[in-house]
């Protein structure tokens, strides 16, 4: 069964013009990365609000299609259940907090609690959530005291104690430092090697790039390009859909057009990708 | 853990501290019914005083108890002892009279238990606010089946707060930079406000989409019977206190419309 | 425009240290990025250029006059400051109102406002939107509109605070465009920015502020160019950087293009089955 | 679960948020405000604007909930007053409701009806709780008031009218003027609006 298969999904705004999201279909199998990019207002966040009930269940609109994450259809099952299944990571760090729990360890808890967990269970699982992110030495802090990077750690965190299978994050570097997004970036690759099944929307394409097991393009709400990210990342229709090759990928290609790479070798997206293909040459 | 900072909380290890937050609670009215019940009569109103302030004291609160009393009432005894001495409807016994202006003693007297009266209340609820943690509170209400909403409201604006304390700062240096002139005269300081509220308020709005959204998602409503990593102890003592409060307050206020 | 801080000393009420001795000068045309880590100073240091935080000890002069005794709104005329975040800012009900609140504020001609808003419009590519209400964009959408209301303040110098967190590249490259323009008209340009690529593109001198104190002051190849001094500060080289760092190139190639020239320089015959450096 | 039982569970969420976001609103514009030193006190704005936007019940919990806080961060004495705010909160609903909220001068009414029910409630409290006197500016018009020969009563109601009403319906405008410009992604999740706006 494939963590989430999408059949058709079409999603119009209220106010909006042109749907958000056009006809997409696709299945992601469980355990894999893949990476959502396009330029803004291209559907990435309403894709990331589709993959987690918020859409239907909680913005109006028009929804036409089939969404299953773990084989629950979203529009037919409570959100409270669909929690068991996904978890959501926003872009702002600070509105996704639950807004009433005064520590770390309480804020990480927060769905635990909501699901009636046991307590000696729900310490074991934060713990490990604390321990995960490195945020043990915040355990007893407020969370709102703390920067932006850390906020995303206690927010994946909440979202790793939970345990989902699924776990989307929708551009969650987009507000920190780049240290911060290395940060959270690593932690990702580690809960994917867990096996969890792991989408996320991100601009940062040097990252995507080393992380992504698939990428998928957005266009005007549609399903633009869609393959690994050795292929998608580099592929001039990249420019079509608005966004710009990463700084490894130009070097390359400027490389190539002065005849400093192989003949047909593929362009890298990586800077071990790009210093290895100069090397070879 | 610190409540840092976001209410009067004070921290600290005393019985008082680790008392359930209800008990403290129930304690409030009891105190405000004892003290306003027999109008007149200051007697009760300072033994409650003396009774909380000797509470507060054993609970290691009682240099914040005292701080916060003083400001609270002083202004209000500036203001009231005047007015009522001289001003007082009921003032027939002159106490001293200087340039046509009479002190009687029946506007002191009112003032007098007024403040008394006002005093026992206040710190009643300083005992409750300084020594329980927010946190507490809510993790109290949850268990005793409140819903989750409620908890909600008495949490989330108090960690708000912070934020949107500084979100003002910054907007304010954010129009400022802009050529808003909000140091001028009052029409300019009038005339200043809806750039500075109306980001605070669409900004603040913007938000809620996404913390409703964020509180959905962790299952905030689903219907699972909640638990609670934060444990409040409470006790079948303290339960048994809390009815007598509860007796007691409902007796006094029967006893005062009866009489 | 010339700005010159001198020994400026800055603390919190709370008695954090923000700034402890930050001496530095810009002048016209300049494009100066200021880098450095989450609390070492940045944001306080450019609430002084406008006089929105006042030295402790120190002083900030434009153009060779004190700002000490002007008053915010008067400083505003001269150095305009965008902060990261547009929500706290946006004020009006439709992009118009916003872009022209700025400008009436400091008292400019009716004609003058309507060009500059405009033109500072049509420069974010926002034309089209003038008469939606702000809040029914998107953020990236509100924060070339913010940018925009900075812009048609027409001031001499222009503080951006992150102004690339939330733009897709395409609108980044609007937002360069921008920075062209100013700097052509010689204008001074301060970015504070995480963004090492968009710094290395587009800045020509970087400052890097550190526990409160300046850590370095000048070209870019000087700040790349010193792993000890990045490291310290919490910054990351740009990729064109990293690659050519990797391959032995020196750190004045900031764009991809240089840092192609650079290879073929190195290796002038492209048939050498050589590798160009080991890393 | 049918899809008016889900409308009206999303509805509720979004309202309490808009309710908690709007106690914080009350307290920090009411700083500001007094930062600004405006012979105002704009601290029931944000009941007013739940009131407008979800109804009489969301408002009196808006402005309850905002003095039980507002007692808890500063001093217990504001939570004396709960229950004004609440009924305040429940007044704007109510004017809401019945359409006062579409234009300026129906607005002024509105905070006018406003203040009359804020003094129908502040009165007792004021009076027999705190004696008349609470220790502000407004005492000056109490003891003018006493001064001139009225009684109490007469005295403390002549000084909680004239001290709100200037409040009430500045803030009333403030509210009306905000509920302008939200925009229409907003203004969708609120049926009310469009009887109210």
């Amino acid at each position: 069964m494939p963590a989430i298969d999408i059949r058709n999904l079409s999603f119009t705004h209220p106010a909006g013009k042109r749907p958000a999201l056009d006809s997409l279909s696709l299945t992601i199998e469980p355990g894999r990365f893949t990476a959502v990019i396009g330029a803004n207002n291209a559907g990435k966040t309403t894709l990331c609000h589709a993959l987690s009930g918020v859409i239907p269940h909680l913005f109006p609109g028009t929804f036409e299609g089939r969404v299953r994450i773990c084989g629950n259809d979203i529009a037919e099952t409570p959100i409270s259940k669909l929690a068991l299944s996904v978890a959501f990571v926003m872009q702002n760090p600070e509105s996704q907090l639950s807004g009433i729990r005064f520590t770390v360890r309480d804020e990480i808890a927060f769905g635990l609690e909501n699901q009636g967990v046991d307590r000696p269970e729900m310490l074991r699982r934060v713990d490990r959530a604390l321990e995960s992110t490195g945020l043990a030495d915040l355990a007893d802090r407020s969370p709102h005291h703390l920067s932006g990077g850390q906020l995303q750690k206690v927010a994946l965190a909440a979202a790793i104690a939970v345990d989902t299978p699924v776990l989307i994050l929708d551009e969650p570097t987009t507000f920190l430092d780049p240290a911060s997004a290395t940060e959270i970036f690593a932690i990702l690759r580690r809960l994917k090697q867990n096996g969890k099944t792991i989408v996320v929307a991100e601009q940062r394409l040097d990252s995507v790039a080393l992380h992504a097991d698939r990428v998928l393009g957005l266009h005007q709400g549609r399903l633009a390009l869609d393959g690994p990210p050795e292929e998608v990342l580099v592929s001039p229709a990249l420019r079509e859909i608005g966004l710009d090759w990463t700084r490894f990928t130009r070097i390359a290609a400027l490389a190539r057009d002065k005849g400093l790479w192989q003949k047909d070798a593929p362009l890298p997206a990586t800077l071990e990708g790009t210093l290895n293909g100069l090397a070879k040459n | 853990m610190r409540a840092s900072g976001t209410t009067l909380f004070v921290e600290g290890q005393s019985r008082l501290h680790g008392c359930h937050p209800f008990s403290k609670l129930f304690f409030i009215p009891l105190t405000g019914v004892a003290a306003y019940v027999e109008p007149g009569t200051v007697q009760a109103a300072v033994f409650l005083i003396v009774l909380n302030m000797t509470l507060a004291a054993a609970a290691g609160v009682l240099p914040t108890a005292w701080k916060i009393t003083w400001r609270t009432l002083l202004p209000l005894a500036l203001f009231m002892l005047p007015i009522h001495g001289f001003l007082y409807p009921g003032n027939h016994t002159p106490l001293f009279s200087r340039q046509g202006l009479t002190l009687y003693a029946e506007g002191l007297r009112f003032a007098g238990t007024i403040l008394a009266q006002l005093a026992a209340v206040l710190s009643a609820s300083l005992l409750f606010v300084l020594t329980t943690h927010p946190a507490d509170l809510i993790a109290a209400l949850t268990k005793a089946g409140w819903p989750s909403s409620i908890a909600y409201l008495l949490g989330s604006p108090l960690l708000m707060l912070p934020a949107m304390r500084d979100r003002t700062g910054v907007i304010r240096a954010a129009q400022q930079a802009r050529g808003l002139d909000s140091g001028a005269n009052i029409l300019g300081r009038i005339r200043s406000l809806p750039p500075l509220v109306a980001p605070l308020v669409l900004g603040a709005f913007a938000e809620i989409e996404q913390r409703a959204i964020a509180l959905e998602l962790r299952g905030f409503h689903s219907s699972a019977s909640k638990t609670s990593l934060r444990r409040v102890p409470d006790s079948t003592a303290q339960r048994l206190v809390r009815r007598l409060f509860l007796v007691a307050t409902v007796f006094l206020i029967l006893y005062r419309i009866m009489i | 425009m010339d700005i010159e801080i001198r020994d400026l000393h800055f603390s919190y009420e709370s008695g954090v240290q923000a700034l402890a001795g930050v001496s530095l000068t810009t002048g016209r045309g300049e494009t100066v990025a200021l880098v450095g880590h989450n609390g070492s100073g940045k944001s306080t240091l450019v609430k002084h250029l406008n006089g929105l935080l006042r030295p402790d000890a120190g002083e900030v002069l434009i153009d060779g006059k004190p700002t000490a005794d002007l008053r915010v709104a008067q400083i505003a005329r001269r150095v305009a400051l965008l902060f990261q975040n547009p929500d706290n800012q946006i004020c009006k009900g439709t992009v118009w109102e916003e872009t022209v609140f700025g400008p009436k504020n400091l008292g400019y001609p009716e004609e003058k406002i309507r060009d500059l808003a405009s033109d500072s419009l049509a420069a974010l590519g926002l034309t089209e939107m003038r008469d939606r209400n702000p809040h029914d964009l998107g953020f990236s959408e509100r924060k070339r509109l913010a940018i925009a209301s900075i812009l048609a303040m027409n001031t001499e110098a222009v503080v951006l605070d992150e102004p690339t967190a939330g733009l897709d590249s395409g609108e980044i490259k609007l937002l360069e465009a921008v920075l062209r323009g100013l700097r052509d008209h010689g204008r001074t340009v301060l970015v504070i920015s995480h963004d090492m690529d968009f710094v290395a593109e587009n800045m020509t001198r970087a400052i890097c502020l550190g526990q409160g104190r300046k850590q370095y002051d000048g070209g870019l190849p000087g700040l790349f160019g010193d792993p000890a001094l990045l490291k310290r500060c919490g910054l990351v080289l740009p990729q064109t950087v990293q690659v050519g760092s990797r391959l032995g190139l020196s750190p004045d190639r900031l764009t991809p293009e240089a840092v192609a020239a650079g290879l073929s320089e190195k290796r002038p015959s492209p048939s050498g089955d050589h590798p160009a450096t080991s890393p | 679960m049918s899809f008016s039982e889900q409308l009206k569970k999303d509805f509720t969420t979004f309202t309490w948020v808009l309710i908690a976001v709007a106690i914080a609103l009350n307290i920090v514009v009411g700083q500001l405000v007094s930062l600004l030193k405006l012979p105002i006190f704009l601290d029931s704005i944000g009941t007013i604007l739940v009131a407008v936007l979800a109804g009489p019940w969301a408002g009196g919990l808006a402005g309850l909930l905002t003095n039980l806080i507002w007692g808890a961060i500063t001093s217990p004495v504001a939570a004396a007053f709960a229950p004004v705010a609440m009924v305040i909160g429940i007044a704007a609903g109510f004017c809401a409701k019945y359409g006062l909220f579409r234009n300026w001068w129906l607005v002024i009414i509105a905070g006018l009806i406003i203040t009359v029910f804020n003094a129908v409630v502040a009165v007792p409290i004021r009076l027999y709780m705190f004696g008349g006197i609470t220790g502000s500016g407004a005492d000056f018009v109490t003891a003018y008031m006493l001064a001139l020969g009225k009684d109490l009563f007469g005295s403390v109601v002549v000084t909680v009218f004239t001290s709100n009403v200037v409040d009430k319906v500045v803030t009333a405008l403030l509210v009306w003027v905000i509920v302008k410009a939200l925009p229409q992604r907003f203004a969708a999740r609120f049926p009310r609006l469009a009887t109210a706006g």
